[in-house]
């Protein structure tokens, strides 16, 4: 007799497996399917930095953790209530994370004297008492899912690689979501293969049925989680990545100027050159240069020649662009610069998340040199945020830099499709041929903007020069006096602080706008920022949180804003970026609590920073 | 591009000079490129506005505010791809790069290979004068071995790069070379750059007559030049000297090209070898011409192959093709999406 | 330098394996290529300790940490730059650099040719799998035309780069190329690169599983291997094929290398041409067999010539024989002195 | 009948003319003879960014200006007393900056109307009052040069060469300074052309006599200087670019250590890589690489084999070595990179100074990738700040940013032979052959410094891999574990952190350890606040003059020092960089005077801005 099903206000759940054992296809279906029964959600993909390890071992480890919710939903949550394990390697790696008293998913079949070993289990977990005060579920999944699969015919490979689809079944079943989202991806996927589609959905049918059907369901819940409430509209989930591409594609429309996308792979942000690839339809170009200096040096060359340049790398590839970006600077040209950040220095951890290129973003370059900065703070972000980074550097005319994250860039969240007939355009104003025998000087300043004049190549009569050497405010001619190099650098600082008065206020994002403690972010920790500053505020502790998503100018409030705290803490991803800028402009005593681990902050962690510092 | 289409008044050399003050040093040759290059344009029919130069650092690099065209003085060896650029967003312009020994063969090598072997329609000229001028007096990657300068005090000892080799091996399909002093070749191979669809690579000799002067004047000295200079011309023997009387043959025992007499050891005219520009063999050996003594420096033409795709269309053609099938919207509700209501 | 002249015991291939886990994809040929390389150096009379492996990034570029001796994971296409800093240090080391398609051509093709032009004593291995590994899977500049990539989804369009051709034209004394699956040959070619004293440059052609597989197919598999190899040796005529019967020829009329038949169109064996390693046009010509359907893919050596210069010992040269002329205290004291009591 | 000789403080001399007239030669052979004279001095070679522009237009004017005196000598004055100007175009530059009532050397000879008319001179300014005010002395110099040179039968353009040995003796008459020494080196430069030599030499006497007997000295006063109360020694004149590469090659000694100096050419960066490449006798090798990337990569590669890599730059070509900074501070490795700072951004003013580079020297890397910065004030003082970069790179294992600028590169200054003998030396350490089967760990590190262990290629058993991944604190491998990430990265920190306890304490460069203001300063403007405060104390006002040898990290009493005073003002030549890290680390309000111009500050603007900041 099956229990009751239960209610939960949210759930996270973390499948771990083989890099061969479609671990982050398992989870991004589960994700769909939440999505589709309304949760608000959050994902984490965790990948291994192999392209593809040895079999069983830990560092071949991949996993994919979903926090999902009936209400809003900020973080992939601390710790899984649920861990589902493919094999030893997938339990050793992540057993230590999973919520004490929280269910054990095993693939009993993958606990072979080998793979033990592999993952340096003396003893076989499975079977002492290493996994008391876990809820522990063994099932023969391979084995099951081998008997599903038989009719289809399939090679013994073949079939076993169907056993993260019984998987999903089982997890599809205890969570009461709908199996016909994933029939139908799968059925599309494997068009042109119909024996595989029908095994795999057969394994997906299986695990689903021994979810009703079993004794399973006799001992074990079955959980709902009610659809959150959300504001009208058409949702589907996106990734950072391709909100972020859209968004590049949206600012080319607004500005009403081509996208040329120059870039070169790197992880994190090669997602974004692979997406705008595909959408060639829109009318951009994309091109993949022979290193980042060529990258940036083309979006350059193609801003020059009247279109929208665009480039995007990660931390290593930034700073080889930064002597071009230089040259953006002199030349006033537009052009937005993408920074998906990884852990760092040098190489670094490629494929974690770090916040550690701020540093870099807002000083890293030669000489005077201003630039805007904007971050995004979560996938659906990114959108609003790539077409804000169009707009001033169309606007300011110059470049701009866009921080991001590599798990931004690769996790998930429902997003509510924008309008974008409402977004307003911001068409970009070219030079046009002058009248009579007006010479052109491209350094013409707009007096409200401080933006030059765009002449580009092929219109008659705004033939110019220019090039990285001081010009001349005046002509625009090369200029070594010395009043002049003193001129020009304080216009180009002008210009950029200006941008202040055409950016919103900002807002306090929970909380009142002064009180005892403001907890000041940017960037991928807005979520378990945002949930622990919930937390504290539960508990009643005047605390506010404050996410900034322009770095450079801040908005032109926030001095003010923060003076009503009577303290600031500044948590970041990396060493204490961020809380040097806060303490430079306005010399408050803002706070660092920082982690360098490639890892997201844990809600728990930020409350006890928050404590502490109000405490303190 | 409003005025792209309307008809050209004939333009002059006039037409094509800036009103910036030149800033070379009295007696350089990049005076004498510059006015054959604003000599050259109206005769190819080129307009202002859809002339670019783009350019690196250098003295040579300076070139671009001397035209008056549009031009883009950038930053050192990125030039190529900064061009590149350019031209992927806007393929009706006629793009020329200007670049020097050490701007492109130094710090910016790769660039010119990648432009290179994309095969990308620009007009590469690279002033070759074996010097870093504008630094005051460096050798650099062309500079014979044992160039004295204020970074080899003893001498430099690197062995040297062959620009002609070095374009070829990146899949070089258009290579030339001519030297400032001439003004009659000079434009014919500007015309021949310009015409070619594809990245046309141009070596020209040039003085720098404070750092490195007088390196080409067997080349250039009108007493010498006809027994150092090989003028090419397609289709032709290649026979050169005061007297007319030297020639080069494919020796098929050392497999390489000869100098020989004509009249001596029973050479004829008619065993001289022809010239044929869209040989990539022949190419590559005259490339390596003139690195011996007594060996001619091959000069015009060296190699013209047009290739049958084009890199710039080819890349615009991909999304011309696709232009329209999906809208931004399309694309943004292509997933699985549900109803809030 | 304490250790390096005491005599060595007999190494083995284990002595030259390091503890770490390797971590390429099951059935990549990295594996083959390192195995080789840690069976050869033994034979080579290698020894731990004066032996580095210097690399950029890329998959192919985690190769030094499976080797036991001195290994630098360097930075993106640096590691000829790197190398040529650490011979110029240590000249008596023997240093290794491992590259790939992306590492070696693209982000760092200057460096490469400038170690190359330099003629810098580095033994240069590039593993041309025509992909990026390690970034998932885009497009590289010896990705032929047409490769789709989630780069490229409508299938790339920039012409290739030859890595031989490219190397020849940096001015390479040493270039040769070898297959991950030819575990004989292989180490042949490691042994003459080796001794070589100059800049060697080996192309590996190796096959990545999970992004590009079976691209060498025709030349790896023992059924078309025959008639898609031709195994070079210096001296010998230039037979290939399953019944041994195909040769190349070079046509003074098209100035080319062809592929003939042995006893058609009265083709006798004494018509093939025969190699000559020293012949830089040969290497050239060669450079290029193999890029048009029919042709076989030379491998051996295809290029070696030794110059009778060494940079490192010229740059090395000019200190020594310099040193101790001056102290600093001479420098110092060397302008005109005043002194203040 | 002549004038008495009057006695004087100081002076400053400035000698102008078109870049082929020899003013650099002239001025640095009047340095030199006043540096005979013992008096102290500051130089300031100003060439124009052209090779050779064409003669006798304003862009191709080229100046030496020197201020010397019998007290020290900190700055190269504010404005020159006397201007010697070769042509118009010199006029036309430089005669705004003249003292009012100085005195003007005009050649007259060269006021042709061609030359008039390239200087932009509608009219004469000879002739008519625009020079009113000034004390002018007009001489045809170019006459009287011919004259003198008559008899060596050289060609005309030869003979008016030698113009500018006639100014020199001129001058040297008229600061009744020694011509012997300019007649030494005139013979050993002309050694192979004795005619030039003697042509040189009579030119030389021929000023010299003109003003000795000429009417000159019946209205003109000749000048004494009397030589500087300085410490006993031997001294030298040195510029910034020469102590520097003696320096490194100190260190290089001290260390034990060869030095692998690897640059690219670059304004003002390259005099480094001229004078090191002119000193292989000390078994320096000199490697000039293809660009500024191979360059520090060469360099690392160096000294990763054993040596002590070296590199070299300026601006632009620092910010492509960016990427491999980072791989420098992840595998810990010793380096010195050297920025010789130059107008920016990009391109910028290549041949004008600035110190806008602070920002990318302290912050501009991808990751948190902490380095030691160091800065030279003047050109003797980079001997001693570049060997103690050499030390810090090799006691703890990092690369190490040594600042300079384009001020101090050129110019020239007194200095007194160092005892080379008396330096304590700071032997490498570098890993030997471990005992029995001790496995070797390259990330071993010392206690005190946390330096970690330097195993180098050619030494039995410490055969390591290391590279820009991260690496496990314990052994050294690749490690992508989270705790790990945090330990190395705090580690990092806590390394150069820690350098702090092993650098002297700021010490008061002038003024008490407390009161109403601090000027901090860094770098080139050592000189100018010198003076200025030195003015401002003799108003009576209590303000203080701390220059920073140590950017990062500061030293450990600079915090307590700064507490110490009311007010904190920082002049810069940027737009207020080092205030940033100050407010940073300190909270202090320390407030920005800045100048991008090009130019050195002048001491009347120093002074004006620390009046206006005691008095707000
Ligand atoms: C990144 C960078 N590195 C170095 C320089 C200094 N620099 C300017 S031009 C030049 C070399 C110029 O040589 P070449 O290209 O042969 O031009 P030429 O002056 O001989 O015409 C160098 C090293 C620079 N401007 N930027
Ligand atoms: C500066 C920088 N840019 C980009 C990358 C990302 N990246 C790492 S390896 C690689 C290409 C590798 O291709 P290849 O050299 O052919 O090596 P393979 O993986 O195929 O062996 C790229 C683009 C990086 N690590 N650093
Ligand atoms: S330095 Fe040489 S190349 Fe440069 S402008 Fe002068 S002569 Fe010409
Ligand atoms: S991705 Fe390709 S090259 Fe890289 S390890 Fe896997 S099979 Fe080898
Ligand atoms: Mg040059
Ligand atoms: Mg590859």
């Amino acid at each position: 007799m099956a229990l009751e099903v239960q209610t939960l206000e949210s759930a996270v759940v973390r499948f771990a497996g083989d890099s061969g054992d479609g671990m982050q296809l398992t989870g991004s279906q589960f994700t769909n399917s939440t999505a589709l029964s309304g949760n608000d959600l959050a994902t984490f993909p965790d990948f291994p930095a192999e392209i593809r390890a040895p079999v069983g071992t830990t560092f071949g480890v991949s996993a994919f953790q979903i926090n999902f919710g009936a209400t809003s939903i900020k973080t992939v949550g601390d710790q899984p209530d649920v861990l589902v394990a493919m094999n030893p390697a997938a339990l050793k790696v992540n057993l230590s994370n999973l919520r004490k008293g929280g269910m054990l998913v095993l693939d009993e079949g993958s606990f072979t004297t080998r793979n033990l070993q592999k993952a340096g289990y003396a003893d076989n977990p499975a079977e002492g008492d290493t996994l008391d005060g876990y809820q522990v579920i063994k099932l023969d999944i391979s084995k099951m899912t081998m008997e599903a699969v038989k009719e289809f015919g399939l090679g013994n490979k073949e079939a076993l690689r169907c056993k993260n689809m019984w998987t999903l079944g089982l997890m599809l079943w205890m969570y009461t979501r709908k199996r016909q989202p994933v029939i139908d991806w799968l059925e599309k996927k494997f068009a042109k293969k119909p024996e595989i589609a029908n095994a795999n959905i057969a394994a997906l049918n299986a695990g689903h049925a021994y979810g009703e059907t079993s004794e399973l369901s006799a001992h074990i819940h079955q959980y709902e989680v009610e659809p959150v409430h959300a504001e009208p509209g058409i949702y589907r989930t996106v990734t950072g990545s391709q909100a972020l591409s859209w968004g590049i594609a949206a600012g080319g429309e607004l500005s009403g100027l081509e996208i040329m996308f120059g870039s070169y792979p790197i992880t994190p942000a090669s997602p974004i050159l692979h997406t705008l690839s595909g959408m060639k339809e829109l009318g951009i170009v994309t091109f993949q240069a022979e290193d980042e200096i060529a990258a940036i040096c083309a979006a350059l060359g193609a801003s020059y020649a009247g279109a929208l340049g665009v480039t995007s790398s990660s931390g290593p590839g930034i700073a080889l662009k930064t002597e071009a970006l230089g040259l953006a600077i002199s030349t006033e040209l537009p052009l937005v610069v993408i920074n998906s950040q990884r852990g760092g220095p040098s190489t670094g951890l490629p494929t974690k998340t770090e916040q550690s290129d701020l540093y870099q973003a807002i000083y890293g370059r030669n000489g005077d040199a201003p630039m805007p900065v904007v971050a995004t703070r979560s996938p659906g972000d990114c959108f609003e945020v790539a077409i804000e980074a169009c707009r001033l550097a169309v606007k300011y005319m110059t470049p701009v830099m866009l921080l991001t994250d590599g798990f931004i860039a690769n996790a998930a969240e429902p997003w509510k499709l924008p309008d974008l007939d409402a977004i307003e355009p911001f068409p970009a104003s070219q030079a046009k041929t002058p009248e009579g025998d007006e010479a052109f000087n491209p350094f013409l300043r707009d007096e409200e903007t401080l933006a030059r004049n765009w002449g580009v190549p092929g219109v008659k009569g705004t033939e110019h020069r220019i090039g990285g050497i001081e010009k001349s405010y005046d002509t625009g001619h090369i200029s070594y006096d010395p009043a002049n190099h003193q001129k020009m650098t304080d216009t180009r600082f002008a210009k950029i602080d200006g941008i202040a008065g055409d950016i919103p206020d900002q807002v306090v994002d929970q909380g009142e706008d002064s009180g005892t403690l403001a907890v000041v972010g940017w960037g991928s920790t807005y979520g378990p920022i945002e949930e622990a500053v919930k937390r504290a505020r539960a508990d009643g502790l005047s605390v506010s949180h404050i996410h900034l998503r322009y770095l450079n100018p801040f908005p032109k409030n926030l001095e003010n804003l923060l003076g009503g705290f009577d303290k600031i803490l500044v948590p970041e991803m990396n060493n204490g970026q961020l809380k040097t800028v806060l303490r430079d402009k306005f010399l408050l005593d803002a706070k660092p609590f920082t982690q360098v681990s490639g890892l997201p902050f844990k809600i728990g962690d930020l409350l006890s920073a928050i404590r502490a510092e109000i405490a303190s | 591009m409003n005025e792209m289409t309307t008809p050209q008044e004939k333009l002059t050399i006039k037409d094509f000079t800036s009103d910036q003050e030149v800033r070379w040093c009295p007696g350089c040759g990049d005076y004498a490129i510059l006015k054959c290059m604003q000599r050259t344009l109206p005769e190819l029919g080129a307009t202002r506005e859809n002339t670019v130069f783009v350019s690196g650092i250098g003295c040579s690099s300076r070139f671009p505010y001397y035209m008056d065209t549009y031009g883009f003085h950038t930053i050192h060896g990125r030039a190529p791809a900064i061009a590149t650029g350019v031209k992927l967003a806007k393929p009706e312009l006629d793009v020329w790069v200007i670049t020097g020994d050490g701007d492109g063969l130094s710090i910016g090598g790769n660039h010119l290979v990648h432009a290179i072997r994309r095969d990308v329609d620009l007009n590469i000229l690279l002033f070759n004068n074996q010097i870093y001028g504008l630094t005051k007096g460096q050798y650099s990657p062309t500079s014979v071995v044992g160039t004295k300068t204020p970074s080899t005090p003893q001498g430099s000892v690197d062995p040297t790069l062959n620009p002609i080799a070095f374009a070829l091996g990146s899949g070089a399909r258009f290579v030339a070379r001519t030297v400032d002093t001439a003004q009659k070749h000079m434009p014919d191979v500007f015309k021949r750059a310009h015409a070619f669809k594809g990245a046309s690579f141009v070596e020209i000799l040039q003085n720098c007559i404070v750092y490195n002067d007088a390196i080409w004047e067997e080349i250039t000295n009108k007493k010498t030049a006809p027994d150092h200079q090989l003028l090419l011309e397609h289709g032709t023997p290649m026979i050169f000297g005061a007297e007319r009387n030297k020639g080069i043959i494919f020796n098929t025992k050392s497999f390489a090209l000869e100098v020989v007499t004509i009249g001596e050891n029973s050479v004829t005219e008619g065993d001289i070898l022809v010239h044929d520009e869209t040989s990539l063999q022949m190419a590559r050996m005259l490339g390596d011409l003139g690195e011996k003594p007594g060996e001619p420096a091959p000069m015009g033409v060296i190699y013209a192959s047009e290739a049958d795709h084009s890199y710039v269309d080819a890349v615009r053609g991909q999304m011309d093709s696709e232009k329209g099938k999906r809208t931004l919207k399309d694309i943004i509700r292509g997933g699985q999406t549900w109803v809030v209501e």
